[in-house]
Parts: C-alpha cells; sequence; structure tokens
C-alpha cells in the first residue's frame, strides 16, 4: 500500500523508508509515514546541516544554555536573557501579512516557553527590489504583519533591518528574533521528566493550519481536499497574549516539569522531543485534542501546525490548579497525554492505536547527511572604472534617496518600538538599547545580514557579518554576551549551495572562536528557491550584548556644537559589494572586504572602554553605507551639521563610500587617543555639511537639503 | 491627610499591555499606591484614581475598545466617575472610554490607515483639570503615540461643545492621524474623566526619552491629596 | 439559521478606508469608481425562537457603534 | 449605479475576529449563536459601460487576498 509516489509525496527516499521498516520492523501505516515524514523533514531534523553546525563553538563565560532548546540563555548582570532567530520566509511569500505575524507568533513563543517575558523584537527583512509593484506588496503585507501580531502583544519591535537584492523577488527572507528576560533560577526547559506524568494542552483548538504539504494529495484524505488546499496559518496575537501572561503564571506557580511550544509538526515533535530528552516515552488520547474544524483525521490532529499552542508536563498532581489558571486567562487547557516508561511514541484514537513509533527514532536519531559539497568561486573583482571621480554630493545624494539606505522610519513607527518603556535609544541608528529596570545596566541587541557579501565569498561574508554586529554593539559600549543566528540558502541537494552552506559555517565559527562569544542557537532556511533560482547566501547574526552603565550611554542628544568627529579604524581599497556599486554602477559583486580580526578586536575594545569613560557623545560604526552616508544619517539624528577635512592617499571613493570593516566614527568634547589609528576628521558645527577632501572643497550643503530624499524615500512610495 | 500616597488603580482587560507600565511609573516614578483591577472586578478596592491603560483589549476585535466596554467593572468605573472620581483612559483605555459613552466621540481609523509609534508634539489647551493643574496652558509636551485607531470624530455639535466648555484638553501640533480639531485627548463635561491617545507613561524618565507625561498622575495624586 | 449583519459608517463621517482604497483604483486605472465605502460584515450561525429580536439586537448592543456606524440585517432561512 | 462587494475568509481559515465576538456574546447572555464570522463590504459608486466586469475583477484583483479570501458581489441597479 505504500508505494514510490506515496513516498515521494511524503519527500522521504527509498533509503528513509527503509530504516522506517527496521525501526519498526513492520511497514508503518499511513498515520506513522506522515510523523516520520515530517520529524525527518529538513526542517525539523536538520539533517543536512546538523553535522555542520555541530563545529560552531557553544562555550562561553556567560553562557546559561545552548543550542538545543527553544532558545538560547546567557547571563546579563543577574539575570538571564533569553533569545533566538528564527525565519518564516516561504509562509511570508505565500501571504505575506499573515507570513509574517505568524512567525512572530512563533518565535514569541520560543521565548516564554522558557520562562522569560518577551522585552524585544528585532527583524532582518530581505525584499526583492521596490521598483516592482510586488515586492512593494510583500514588504507591506509583511511589516503591518510583524506590527498586527508584536503590537497586540505588547512586545516592543526594537530594532532590525531591510534591504533589497533581485534574488529575494520570489523569495523573500523575514527572519525575527526575540530577546526575553527572566530570573536565572526561572528557566524552563523541554523536558518530561518522568513515567506517569500528565501532557497538557493549552491554546487554540487545532485546525487544518500547516498540515505538511506533502498530506495533500494523499489517497485516503480525497473526500476532505476542499479542506485541505486551506492550509495558510493565520495569527491570532489576542490569544498569543492570554497565553503568555496563562503560561507565565503557571511558571511563576511552578507547577510543572517541562514545557514546549507546538510549532512545526505541531503536537508530534512538542510531545516526542520532550519525551526523548528525558528518556521516557509519551501516550497521546487525540479525542481529548481540541479541534477547530470536524472530521478531522490523526493524522491531521498530530501534524497540524496551528498557532498559539502550548504542550507542557505538569508536576504531579498540578493538573487542577495549572488548568484554573488558564481558565482565569480564557485559555482553553486539557489532559491530552501521559508519560510512559517505554520509550514509545503513542497515539490513540477512538479506542484505537494509530501510532506506535520508538520515541527516539522520531525525535533523537533522525537521519543525519553528509551532502556533497563544492566550495564556490569567490567574486574577487576590483574595476578600474568604479574607481573614477564624481560629484560626491550628487552621489551621496543618489545613496541617500535609495532604497538601501533611506530613513527607515516608515518601517519602524509601524511596529510599537516603546511598548514596556525600557527602550533607551529609539530606533534609527545602530544598536538597540534597553534598560533593564531596577538596575544602572541595560543591554544592547542588534540583527545583521548582508547576502551581497555572502554571493561573492560566503566565509568572508560570515565573518564580516559576525564582526559588524560586535562592532555595532561596541559602539554602546557592549560587550557581546552570545549570538543566534539564522542560515538562509538554497537546495541542499545542490553541491553548490552546500558548498555555500560549509563556508558560511566555516566563517562563523572563525569569527565566533577568535572573539571567544558562543552561539546559543539559532535556525537553517534551507530551500529559499523559486524555479531553481537560489537566494544569496545569507546569515543573519542576532547579538546580545551587556552595557554595565547606562549613565554613559552616547545618544545623539549629547553631541554640542563644537564636539570633534574621530575617525577609529583603517580605510583600505574596499569598494566590491557595497551599497556605492550598488546604487552608482548597478553593479552587485565585487570584492568581500578583507578583515583583520585582530584589528577589528583592538578597535572594538578601545571604542568600549571611551565609552565606559563617558568620553563619547556619540559613536556609530562605518557599516554598509560607507563614511559619508553613514556620518550623514548621524548628523541627521543629531540635528547638526558637520565640517569634515579628510585626507587621503587612496582613491577619494574608498574615502566617502568605501566599505572597509573595522572603522568608527566617535564624537567627543574630549581629545581622543587609542591603540588603533585616530583620525580627527572633523568637528560638529551650524546646520550644513562641509566636506574637504585633500585640502578641496568638495561639497557644501545645508543637512536639510541632503536629507529631504533619505526622510522621504519609503513614503513616497507607499503612501497613497 | 498631608502626604498620604494616592491609590491609583489600573485597570486589566483581557489583551490590555501597558499595564505594567503605568503600573510601574505610578508605583516607582511617582511614588504613589497603584493596585492591578482585573476586569471582572466589580468594585473598585478604594481607587482614588482609576486608569484604564494603553493595549488592545480583546485584541481590538470588532472596533478597538468595543467588547471591553462590555466588562464586569465598567459599571463600577461608570458609578466611580458619576460620583466625581478621576477616570483616566490611556490610547486603549480612551477608546474603551468612547466606547462606553463615558466620553463623547468615536475613533476612526487612523488617516494614513497605518500604525504609528512616535514621540509628537502636543500644547496643554487647559490647565484647570485635576489631571493637568501641574501644566501651563499653552505648553508643549513631548510624549510618545502608538495607535492605529486614534483619529478622533465626533458630530460638528459635539465639537462645538467641546471646543466651548475647553473640553479638549490636548492638541497635536502636527496632526499624525486626521483627528478633528488636532484633538489628542478629551475630558467630559463634569471635569473628572480625560481620555487621551499619547502615553504619558512612556514619557515619565528622562532615560527613556521625555518626562513630560508623569505631571498628568502627578497632578492627579496632587489633586484627590488637596481634595 | 443564518443571518447577516452589515455594519456601515454612517454617511458624513470620514471613511479613510474607503478613500484610500478609491485613491489605490484610480491609480490603477479603475476610473469609473466614483466612491467607495468600507464596511463590516457579520456571518451569525443563530439557534434561536426569535432570531429577528436577537439579531437586532446584538447588531444595535453590541456590532455597531451607533455614533459613527449604521446596520441592517437580514435572516437567511 | 451601485455595486456590493462582500469579502469573506474561506472556510477553513482561522477567524479570530469573530471567534472573539463569538465568546462575548456568550458572556453577554446570547447563548444562541453559534458561529460568528467576520467579512468586508464595499459600497462602490460606478459609472461604467460595463459594471460587472469591473465590479468582478477589482474584487479579484484588489479587494479579496485570494489565499484566504473569496467574494461576491453584486448590483443595486
Ligand atoms: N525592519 C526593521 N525593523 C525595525 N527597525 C529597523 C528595521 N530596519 C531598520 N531598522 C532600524 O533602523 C535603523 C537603521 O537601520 P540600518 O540601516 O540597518 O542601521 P545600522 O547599520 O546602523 O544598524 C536601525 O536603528 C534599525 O534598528
Ligand atoms: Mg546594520
Amino acid at each position: 500500500m505504500i508505494d514510490k509516489k506515496l513516498l515521494e509525496e511524503h519527500n522521504l527516499s527509498e533509503e528513509e523508508y527503509t530504516k522506517i521498516k527496521d525501526i519498526l520492523g513492520r511497514e508503518p501505516n499511513l498515520v506513522e509515514l506522515g510523523l516520520f515524514s515530517v520529524m525527518w523533514s529538513e526542517h525539523c531534523s536538520y539533517k543536512s546541516s546538523r553535522i555542520h553546525l555541530a563545529k560552531l563553538p557553544t562555550k562561553g563565560k556567560y553562557l546559561i544554555q545552548g543550542p538545543g532548546e527553544n532558545a538560547g540563555v546567557v547571563k546579563a548582570d543577574g539575570k538571564a536573557v533569553v533569545f533566538k532567530v528564527e525565519s518564516h520566509n516561504h509562509p511570508s511569500f505565500v501571504e505575506p501579512y499573515q507570513g509574517a505575524a505568524t512567525g512572530v507568533g512563533g518565535i514569541l513563543r520560543d521565548v516564554f516557553t522558557m520562562g522569560a517575558r518577551p522585552v524585544a523584537l528585532l527583524d532582518s527583512l530581505h525584499f526583492g527590489p521596490l521598483s516592482k509593484p510586488a515586492n512593494r506588496a510583500i514588504m507591506e503585507g509583511v511589516v503591518s504583519g510583524i506590527a498586527g501580531y508584536g503590537n497586540p502583544v505588547g512586545v516592543p519591535t526594537v530594532g532590525g533591518e531591510v534591504d533589497f537584492e533581485e534574488e529575494f523577488s520570489h523569495n523573500p527572507l523575514v527572519n525575527v528574533m526575540c530577546v526575553g528576560l527572566t530570573e536565572r533560577d526561572r528557566i524552563f526547559y523541554a523536558r518530561a521528566g518522568e513515567p506517569g506524568l500528565s501532557l497538557i494542552y493549552a491554546g487554540a483548538p487545532t485546525g487544518r493550519d500547516g498540515i505538511h504539504g506533502a498530506t495533500m494529495a494523499s489517497a485516503e484524505f480525497g473526500a476532505e481536499t476542499e479542506h485541505k488546499k486551506v492550509n495558510v496559518q493565520v495569527g491570532d496575537p489576542f490569544r498569543e497574549k492570554l497565553l503568555l501572561e496563562a503560561t507565565l503564571e503557571v511558571m511563576e506557580k511552578d507547577l510543572i516539569v517541562g514545557i514546549q511550544d507546538m510549532g512545526a509538526a505541531g503536537l508530534t515533535s512538542s510531545s516526542s522531543e520532550m519525551a526523548s530528552k528525558s528518556g521516557v516515552g509519551v501516550e497521546l488520547y487525540l479525542d481529548n485534542v481540541p479541534l477547530r474544524e470536524e472530521g478531522m483525521t490523526p493524522y491531521e490532529i498530530l501534524l497540524s501546525e496551528s498557532q498559539e499552542r502550548m504542550l507542557m508536563v505538569a508536576k504531579k498532581g498540578k493538573e487542577g490548579e495549572i488548568k484554573s489558571i488558564f481558565d482565569k486567562w480564557g485559555i482553553d487547557s486539557r489532559v491530552v497525554g501521559k508519560t510512559t516508561d517505554d520509550k514509545r511514541f503513542r497515539a490513540i484514537w477512538k479506542g484505537k492505536i494509530v501510532a506506535d513509533i520508538p520515541v527516539d527514532s522520531l525525535a533523537g536519531d533522525s537521519p543525519r547527511y553528509n551532502r556533497p559539497y563544492v566550495i564556490p568561486e569567490k567574486d574577487e573583482r576590483l574595476e578600474d572604472k568604479w574607481l573614477e571621480n564624481r560629484d560626491w554630493g550628487q552621489v551621496l545624494k543618489k545613496i541617500l534617496n535609495s532604497e538601501h539606505m533611506a530613513s527607515r522610519h516608515w518601517v519602524y513607527e509601524q511596529y510599537d518600538h516603546m511598548v514596556q518603556i525600557n527602550t533607551v535609544l529609539l530606533p534609527g541608528l545602530g544598536p538597540a538599547v534597553l534598560r533593564i529596570k531596577g538596575k544602572t545596566s541595560g543591554i544592547a541587541l542588534t540583527i545583521d545580514a548582508n547576502p551581497a557579501w555572502g554571493r561573492s565569498d560566503p566565509k568572508k561574508g560570515a565573518i564580516l557579518t559576525v564582526a559588524e554586529a560586535f562592532r555595532n554593539l561596541a559602539t554602546v559600549g557592549a560587550e557581546p554576551l552570545g549570538i543566534t543566528n539564522c542560515l538562509n540558502f538554497g537546495n541542499p541537494e545542490k553541491p553548490e549551495i552546500m558548498g555555500q552552506f560549509v563556508e558560511t559555517v566555516e566563517g562563523m565559527k572563525e569569527a565566533l572562536e577568535f572573539f571567544g562569544v558562543p552561539v546559543t542557537g539559532g535556525n537553517v532556511s534551507f530551500y529559499n528557491e523559486t524555479e531553481g533560482k537560489a537566494i544569496p547566501p545569507t546569515v543573519t547574526i542576532g547579538a546580545v550584548g551587556l552595557i554595565p552603565d547606562l549613565s554613559v550611554l552616547p545618544r545623539p542628544e549629547k553631541v554640542k556644537e563644537g564636539d570633534w568627529i574621530y575617525l577609529l579604524g583603517w580605510t583600505k581599497r574596499d569598494i566590491g559589494s557595497s551599497v556605492y556599486l550598488k546604487v552608482i554602477h548597478n553593479e552587485r559583486g565585487g570584492k568581500v572586504p578583507d578583515i583583520n580580526l585582530e584589528n577589528e578586536k583592538s578597535l572594538q575594545g578601545e571604542i568600549i572602554r571611551l565609552v565606559r569613560e563617558g568620553k563619547v557623545s556619540f559613536a556609530f560604526d562605518l557599516s554598509p553605507g560607507g563614511l559619508l552616508p553613514n556620518l550623514s544619517e548621524a548628523l541627521f539624528s543629531i540635528g547638526k551639521g558637520a565640517t569634515l577635512r579628510v585626507e587621503t592617499d587612496l582613491e577619494e571613493v574608498f574615502y566617502l563610500f568605501g566599505e572597509s570593516p573595522s572603522r568608527a566614527i566617535i564624537i567627543s568634547p574630549y581629545r581622543i587617543s587609542a591603540k588603533v589609528p585616530v583620525l580627527k576628521i572633523g568637528q560638529i558645527r551650524g546646520d550644513e555639511l562641509i566636506v574637504y577632501l585633500n585640502g578641496k572643497k568638495i561639497l557644501q550643503e545645508p543637512l536639510n537639503t541632503i536629507k529631504k530624499g533619505w526622510a522621504t524615500y519609503f513614503n513616497r512610495l507607499f503612501d497613497r | 491627610m498631608g502626604n498620604r500616597k494616592v491609590k491609583f488603580g489600573v485597570v486589566v482587560y483581557p489583551g490590555t499591555n501597558c499595564d505594567r507600565d503605568t503600573y510601574h511609573v505610578i508605583k516607582e516614578v511617582a511614588e504613589e499606591e497603584a493596585q492591578y483591577l482585573w476586569y471582572k472586578d466589580t468594585d473598585l478596592k478604594g481607587s482614588q484614581v482609576v486608569i484604564l491603560p494603553g493595549g488592545f483589549s480583546y485584541g481590538d476585535y470588532l472596533r478597538s475598545g468595543a467588547i471591553a466596554r462590555f466588562s464586569p467593572i465598567m459599571k463600577a468605573i461608570r458609578e466611580f466617575a458619576e460620583n466625581g472620581g478621576l477616570v483616566l483612559g490611556i490610547c486603549n483605555g480612551f477608546q474603551i472610554l468612547l466606547e462606553a459613552g463615558l466620553l463623547p466621540g468615536a475613533m476612526l481609523r487612523n488617516r494614513g490607515l497605518r500604525f504609528i509609534c512616535r514621540f509628537v508634539d502636543l500644547t496643554v489647551e487647559n490647565d484647570e483639570t485635576p489631571f493637568t493643574l501641574l501644566y501651563k496652558r499653552g505648553e508643549k509636551l513631548r510624549i510618545p503615540i502608538a495607535h492605529i485607531d486614534g483619529n478622533y470624530f465626533a458630530t460638528p455639535e459635539v465639537m462645538a461643545e467641546l471646543e466651548k466648555r475647553k473640553g479638549i484638553i490636548f492638541r497635536y501640533v502636527n496632526n499624525p492621524n486626521g483627528s478633528l480639531h488636532d484633538t489628542a485627548g478629551i475630558i467630559n463635561s463634569r471635569g473628572n474623566v480625560l481620555g487621551l491617545m499619547p502615553h504619558p507613561e512612556r514619557a515619565s524618565e528622562a532615560l527613556v526619552g521625555s518626562t513630560d507625561g508623569l505631571r498628568m498622575f502627578l497632578s492627579a495624586a496632587k489633586f484627590v491629596r488637596e481634595s | 439559521m443564518r443571518a447577516k449583519i452589515e455594519v456601515f459608517l454612517k454617511s458624513g463621517v470620514l471613511d479613510p478606508q474607503g478613500e484610500t482604497i478609491k485613491r489605490a483604483l484610480h491609480t490603477l486605472g479603475y476610473e469609473s469608481i466614483k466612491d467607495v465605502r468600507q464596511g463590516k460584515v457579520f456571518y451569525i450561525e443563530i439557534e434561536d425562537d426569535n432570531p429577528e429580536k436577537t439579531i437586532e439586537e446584538i447588531a444595535r448592543k453590541v456590532l455597531a457603534n451607533p455614533v459613527i456606524e449604521d446596520f441592517k440585517w437580514e435572516i437567511e432561512k
């Protein structure tokens, strides 16, 4: 009865099927086949990535919990910071609003499942160019979806990034990071404890949402095909908010042994993973599962990905107390199973056993592959025509008035970025900074990705991305505690793509080992392809840092007329993969800048020292765009002009728009010296931007004129 | 009476999300007494000022504030208001007061149809209310907004009446949402129920950007202490 | 029994959503659209001895805001 | 001419608003309400030679999201 076609529909290879038969000692029934199919899918099992991810460093002095739980945990000033990034790329392409909204919902649950109250969201978004109306529609939907979910739940979206590359037209990236705070002794894990405990289901009833596409054509469900087509998940932020409050209250009263949200593969993955981790089995009573639709089959109940659901293992005898807390918050909860001592995953429906599988084979021992790969060729071009001099004032305005650099306020003003009143630095520049109530310290958060680097050189791109994230943190005086990451790639069965992946992980590993910062978790998103065309390899790094004392925090309001502008670091002949090339030469490749990690580390150390000594009014790193665009943005937030005098032996473009890493600007009323190159390049003055290059005035313009295009770019596109 | 702390009640509806912020500011910054009031409660537990904080009660499904107005606690709030008790509705709290008929008018979707979160400038139009005692008429305040349904609407008659009795307490300097007469906050005719869309609790500590909102809580406390 | 309740803005009340849709339609070339007003519609399953009374009541008391909205309903047998 | 377009969620698609309204109605004692689904309705003034075609087109292309919504329309002469 299980034939080739059925296996194909379930995305299982012949080999995997043989393995399943070995495990069971018989043929699986259709329900079991479905369970294996989903649990052994790339998404749930990380079968292509696991052996590579294992190379990443996962130890660090601040680490409490590394990869393997719903989210990572680090220490910060006596508290625990719980954080994780997740992708929701494909769903956001199919239905931008709901795809992005449910992405937010999922990552929030990952964090509050661990016992932490979510305090911040950040989003890394990559779309196709906005010259195409279809891409505008996707962006509009995604941004309002994030707002439409995060805002009601009451978690501020405090930072993020948006950028554009052609390849994302058919495959946008929506990576969302959530950060939560809790006490160090109040962390919850996905554990099932001992045999004989109750499994409690809480939250939304189960519908046919998001059931694995593979099931659709399957013969047994023919009569129901009408419903099957509708598997877009719709988010209910109101229910999520109640689920969050109720779950945190249950945790506060210490009523559960373990907990896991029902994400991908819903009830099946949450129950089997908890059981497998604790060396117990699990028995599920499917008739007790609350259902939203009629006629749902065991297959559907077990694999539904309906949102806003939690599964927890109750402490003995606490079932009633748990229920009354969920009742108070208007959330349905029911006992749907129990832990057993036989290490099996068993589902019972209408008095019959519909699935009976060794639980480890679903959760722990899924297949893993060392897929063949080829190391991709690097783009190392540096063309003479890129270096010609131009009217730099015009160039600056063009770059600022482009989708790559224009003000993102149209995006972040749709997000409630202030609720919970911890947001010390508003979005607009650099990392997000949150205070920790009751302390003088704060945390700094950033999320960074640069697909243009990945396309030219995935390994170096990964190193640069990690370095950039930490440099962002350094500008507010924060040292990194840990990172989370999301790896977005095409089809790993293609050796070129697998090669990009291997190189990216290699780069991340190299950088993290160098900095001594651990990965605490992350997410891999493969198969980001449409019609055989893959996205550029894109690693998204989410980093968390600690600021011991917020009173010395640099902020735009601290900058005074007459403050000096210092350039720290090393400017080299780096223009490949830059915003300048994209906007001015319509060129998306070129050599990715080299980075010297020793230099980078000294630079960051020196910035942190200067900030902590209270010498810095404001600081920012030179990220994509280069000196002039980045400085202009800073001046816009400061609301004052500046005069710059720079001297260089390099071609002018490198200084003004080149993207050498390991550089930052510090604005300060003091004389600054440091163990890295420091150049006094100008002064805060008046309301114009005046730039002298090698003694020649190349630009003089009122800041407001420069600002206009930058400030209104997205409004002009989107506000009808 | 002297320096006794004033007791603020912060109402929590399902979906309210600024309750903890408001509580924090009253207790830690204004240094008054704060307690939560659950939407199913039927009395106000001795609260001297009742605050309906911001958020998305019932997800803002149906209309913002529309379902919350049926909560059991509304009866107690109504009686409290009828007896002259001070009631402050912030953002979603304002919307609930409108839906409940404790304040006139209604909220439409923002003119641009989008959620807007940003600091805005307001002017204080009337400094003779219990909530604005410590402000000066004409003073400019910097307080954030965060809403999608903040486009205040009322019939011309109601608007005229509001203007006549100086019932518009705060106006936007640059109208962000299309509100009639740039209305950001209004008070009832008896002068004890104030609703406003901006969030004073988000502007009560310098570290998070402004302290212009704090005096709203301090005014209410002073008023209660002195009456 | 199935009832349908439509809730719509009173005339004279500005409809930002309808306005925006109209503008968008004009941009797309649908010049023949002269006006758009957006409302809500509720599809209700009801088992009641006096559905007319109940439906009228919930429309008036719960679903519509009389300051800005009107409503109408019908029962599909 | 006046047209009316109703846009509603496909069956099987979760409707959190409708759900929440139903619960609220139950709390208010309207137990006879078995289900609520919420949709949108657009009232359109149109001056067109072929209003049927135009209305069908804007409903399909602009007003409804085909992934989760269906629509129907009528023209009131
Ligand atoms: N998608 C987004 N969500 C929230 N905030 C965003 C988003 N995109 C950009 N921002 C904010 O806008 C600012 C500028 O973004 P970006 O150009 O990436 O700056 P930087 O390189 O300094 O981080 C940052 O404060 C960032 O947090
Ligand atoms: Mg950045």
